[in-house]
């Protein structure tokens, strides 16, 4: 018989999002991890949470995991199929209500101790416009940092953890406390956690600088801030435990059977 | 008025070299391949290019150097490919004249240009480097017929004194191209599944191809306007093209081709023959200095030798990984038009993609 | 979440007086008339409101004085009152705060609110009177916290120097009426036929009343999500009240009843009995002037006797005709909710009001 | 057996229209006598034309006379029921792409000698705020006459025809040449012609100003000048046959038979 008891740091790291998303959240999804923890969230968690992607598929319980935010396997099983813009239009309303129902994962490149996040280029010896690496650019991601509350998805490593990072695509709390107003962004809305294979971030509320709110049992606040460059403070980490066998059942055998995003190492 | 060509017409009449255009679908999702194999056939090029979420789509004709001005937002085909091939090495060599915004603002100025608005402010991309760098300086850009003098500019709000907030231009667009479930020979279109942006282009642009999976009647077409998306009068074009957005997916039809997208991500990496030998001696290269480092890993070892062995092969001519090239050469230069190809993927690959109603996708590829 | 409550609810929970507010429809076409009937039983009052192309609904608000501000680019019920007559009557007599944008720049509006922009620019407008002329002027609009402090301005386009292009600003809705085809419980909403600007004020609005024809279970309504239009997260109440549009149309269910709006159209042209007396004084003196001066005219002779007849019957109390009050006290004081509506008008008039499948409208009333 | 020899002033009236209506042109009609025309070019003079509607119910052949823009005669059969913002974006894109399938029918309350209209309200004593006389509004008509060549439908008085009308609702080419550009019209469009009870004025080349093109078998330019509140050219004028007894049976037996808009006198 299969066992559940052991877990691999991506099913952790799919555990704390599941674990961060709210009753009656509206959830923005894209593929990959954030789609496993909000999977999860929505099977075992926390079922009144409304999964939505940035094509404009709301209220999604895809049955296969899909490959992509516009995938039929989204689409089909959705509540409303809307064009993009009435996404985009709907998360700005978000806003102008003064609504605090929506929660979107973010992913990037790089990120900065305020949480702005890079996931256009990284310039090497060259620049933006001939950069060393270039990525897929920003998608939903601005967007989406502009109007909402973002939990961001991150590998921890030191090369993505900078103190100064190329090129900010979504942006966090920009460069501490107003920044954000004072870049005409929504002050009342920005980077919640950042979540690694290492534990989970948060931004302090007074200097809007990431700290360390939780490690996993696999991992420690000296692992952490050995993998981030730059000084990180520790001093308020707590232990986050691991999820159970329900749950690690759960992701392998129901929500990611074919291990599209979580790969479980043989026994 | 009966619209209904040929693919190899339809490209030939409504697609010119230097055109401003843009393409239906989302990255994987009912992508209008026929007509960009009909375009990669015909030759056209110096394209300034409006790009939704894209994927191989836009990769393909990026690779194949027809692509003058790239506007982007995103370009991958997502859960294949990361961040699309050719689109990466064209800019990481410098050889792209490209633009990034943001998804939201990209999509919003195809909506306002469906909507003839004259310019568009948003609230975004403000603090980010999308306002901060432009990809075609306001030098260059007046070179740049096709382009806008500026690519956004801060203005205030006249309804809020102080409130700053972005315009951007909206796009003048020449050609859209689409790919739908069904559309009738006067060009009405019934899109099932998310319209995407298709509808805000094919609004938008001068010149309209339509690909279809199914012809049917102008009556039948009209048998439940409330399906219907599309004014036939916005069309120039009906193109009759069944897995016309093979190897994407086309919702109520068929699925991605998971098989096709992974020889194309493997395929991309190596622009040609030549560029997969230099490519693979680098890695070879990269590989033994890593082995170097660490002369009691038996991995690092293992995979030096591989990696050697590999650039040996190409050099010597022995055996060189499929490229780019040979991708376009196997699917779209070796085949005339839709139905050779429809006979390259082969009938019985083509119902294993078939979509199963129950779920909404193939479980059977 | 399951969101359906009873008219009352709904309306006593999410219609506040002073809000800002739209209704869903066209003229005579899905209007969300049991919810508006509702708001006059309970008395809101001083919306400021946004209204789209208008018809009785908002006539029968703004006769009741209910309305504080009216935002409106076209009021009447085509085809039975060519302009709605308590809004004309407002109007004439100098008792509604109103302004006028052409349809085309209201639309764009409401659009604009649901995209979240921060203001409008349009080329609309310019040259006419809609841009000379301001219904509420720049020092009233400072004193109505509701309302913008411009109706519009002209500003250049950044793009384009030299274009003089307007802009206009975006609303912010409170609250959105709209009746819908089918919802579900948790206000997922099928629009059948146009969905008109419903979809647009209903991700404007904060708060959002769906009525509904049908009421389907959650399961039911995602069978094909190609099929609705509305994300269940925009709207608070969902409020099951079928023929809940009448006396307007909805389409696949039903026709607009005739009878009503005819009944309609002669009542509203006197706001009481007073206001009846009066009028009708006032035409029969015309008459009367008239047959003068043309005494050789046996047909003015005739109508100006009539007249006379019908203003001394109405003065003595002997046959006041049926008055706005009148229509209101019939159809929706005397009545207490949407079912006494129905018992009301009765289930054989509403049977032949009933949309013929094959035709889309009903030939029988 | 029925006459059909002899027609009414409104049935002229709606010949004239379907006669002024081209091949393949894309027609924006109302209801009332722009729609009956509109019918009868469909059916028997110009079947390639498309019948379109402001609320966005694109390529029209309603079965019975629908009685407003939104009526359920249009949406249960037409080609695509689009919300009015695609039918406006339609309009504008028409006019952007240089396009020239567009014509459009308008009415109104008042028009002047270069084909502004007025349909907004009348000042008597009053003015805007308090009018003597107040009308629906703009509706579509301000948007069309915009974006598209219009033809005017009026009724031919001397209170309709002014030389100063009290409000423009829908730009004609406003004080004459060049008039259109400088209040940022398109110039290229505009009013092509007025169509009345009594005849069809069209537009000089030079001076933009009102002339009569046609009158009708029963009326005649002195009638024409009669009723016309402004000087008004009539050297240029030419008769216009009459319909025959095919049209006017299709128009009383098939498109209007109810009698909706056009009345038909009991002989």
């Amino acid at each position: 018989m299969a066992d559940y008891t052991k877990y691999t740091k991506q099913e952790m790291q799919a555990y704390a999002i599941a674990k961060n998303i709210k009753e009656n959240q509206i959830v923005i999804v894209g593929t990959g991890l954030p789609l496993i923890g909000a999977s999860l969230a929505k099977r075992a968690i926390c079922p009144s949470c409304h999964p939505i992607v940035e094509s404009g598929l709301m209220d999604c319980s895809p049955v296969e995991v899909p490959r992509s935010v516009g995938d039929n396997r989204f689409m089909a099983h959705c509540a409303v199929q809307w064009p993009n813009i009435r996404f985009i239009g709907f998360e700005a309303n978000e806003w102008l209500h003064d609504e605090d129902r929506l929660v979107a994962f973010i992913g990037g490149a790089q990120i900065d101790p305020y949480g702005n996040v890079n996931s256009t280029c990284i310039y090497g010896k060259g620049d933006y416009v001939k950069p060393q690496t270039r990525f897929t650019g920003s998608g939903g991601a601005n967007g989406i940092a502009t109007y909402c509350n973002t939990i961001i998805m991150m590998q921890h490593q030191k090369r993505r953890f900078m103190e100064k990072i190329d090129y900010i695509t979504s942006c966090g709390w920009m460069d501490g406390p107003g920044g954000r107003e004072r870049a005409g962004l929504p002050g009342n809305r920005g980077p919640q956690m950042v979540v690694t294979d290492l534990g989970i971030m948060k931004f302090d509320e007074e200097t809007k600088r990431m700290y360390l709110a939780y490690y996993y049992p696999f991992s420690s606040p000296e692992m952490v801030q050995a993998n981030t460059g730059f000084e990180v403070d520790v001093s308020r980490a707590q232990l986050m435990e691991g999820p159970g066998p329900d749950i690690i059942r759960l992701i392998r055998e129901e929500i990611d059977p074919g291990q599209a995003f979580i790969k479980v190492p043989k026994e | 008025m009966n619209k209904v060509m040929s693919l190899h017409d339809a490209v030939e009449k409504y697609v010119q070299s230097g055109d401003t255009i843009s393409f239906g679908g989302f990255t994987t999702n009912r992508k209008p391949y026929a007509a960009v194999y009909e375009i990669l056939r015909q030759g056209q090029k110096d394209f300034t290019v409006w790009a939704g979420p894209a994927g191989g789509d836009w990769d393909m004709l990026i690779g194949e150097g027809r692509v003058k001005t790239y506007i982007n937002c995103y370009t991958a085909n997502s859960g294949y490919t990361n961040v699309s091939r050719r689109f990466r090495a064209a800019i990481e060599k410098g050889q792209l004249i490209y633009e990034d915004y943001s998804q939201d603002v990209l999509m919003l100025q195809l909506h306002a240009a469906s909507l003839g608005l004259p310019f568009l402010p948003v609230r975004l991309m403000q603090g980010s480097g999308l306002m901060k760098y432009w990809g075609i300086s306001e030098e260059q850009r007046k070179t740049l017929e096709k382009v806008d003098d500026l690519k956004c500019v801060e203005i205030e709000n006249p309804f809020n004194p102080g409130e700053k907030v972005v315009a951007v231009p909206v796009p003048k667009l020449d050609t859209a191209i689409i790919h739908v479930q069904k559309a009738s020979p006067d060009g009405t279109c019934i899109i099932e599944g998310d319209e995407f942006h298709d509808v805000d282009i094919a609004v938008a642009a001068k010149k309209v191809i339509v690909t279809c999976e199914e012809l049917v009647s102008d009556e039948y077409i009209r048998r439940d306007p409330t399906l219907t998306r599309i004014f036939g009068e916005c069309i120039s074009a009906v193109v009759h093209a069944p897995y016309g957005a093979w190897p994407s997916q086309c919702y109520n039809y068929y699925d991605n081709d998971s098989h096709a997208l992974k020889e194309y991500d493997k395929a991309s990496k190596y622009q040609d023959a030549e560029d997969a030998k230099v490519q693979l001696a680098k890695a070879a290269d990269k590989a033994a200095k890593a082995a170097e480092k660490a002369p009691d890993d038996p991995k690092l070892a293992d995979a030096a030798a591989k990696a050697a062995k590999a650039a040996k092969d190409a050099a010597d001519g022995v055996a060189i990984p499929e490229t780019f090239k040979d991708f376009l050469d196997k699917w779209v230069y070796s085949v005339k038009d839709n139905d050779e190809l429809l006979d390259k993927i082969g009938g019985s690959r083509l119902m294993r993609l078939k979509n199963e109603p129950h779920l909404g996708y193939s479980t059977r590829h």
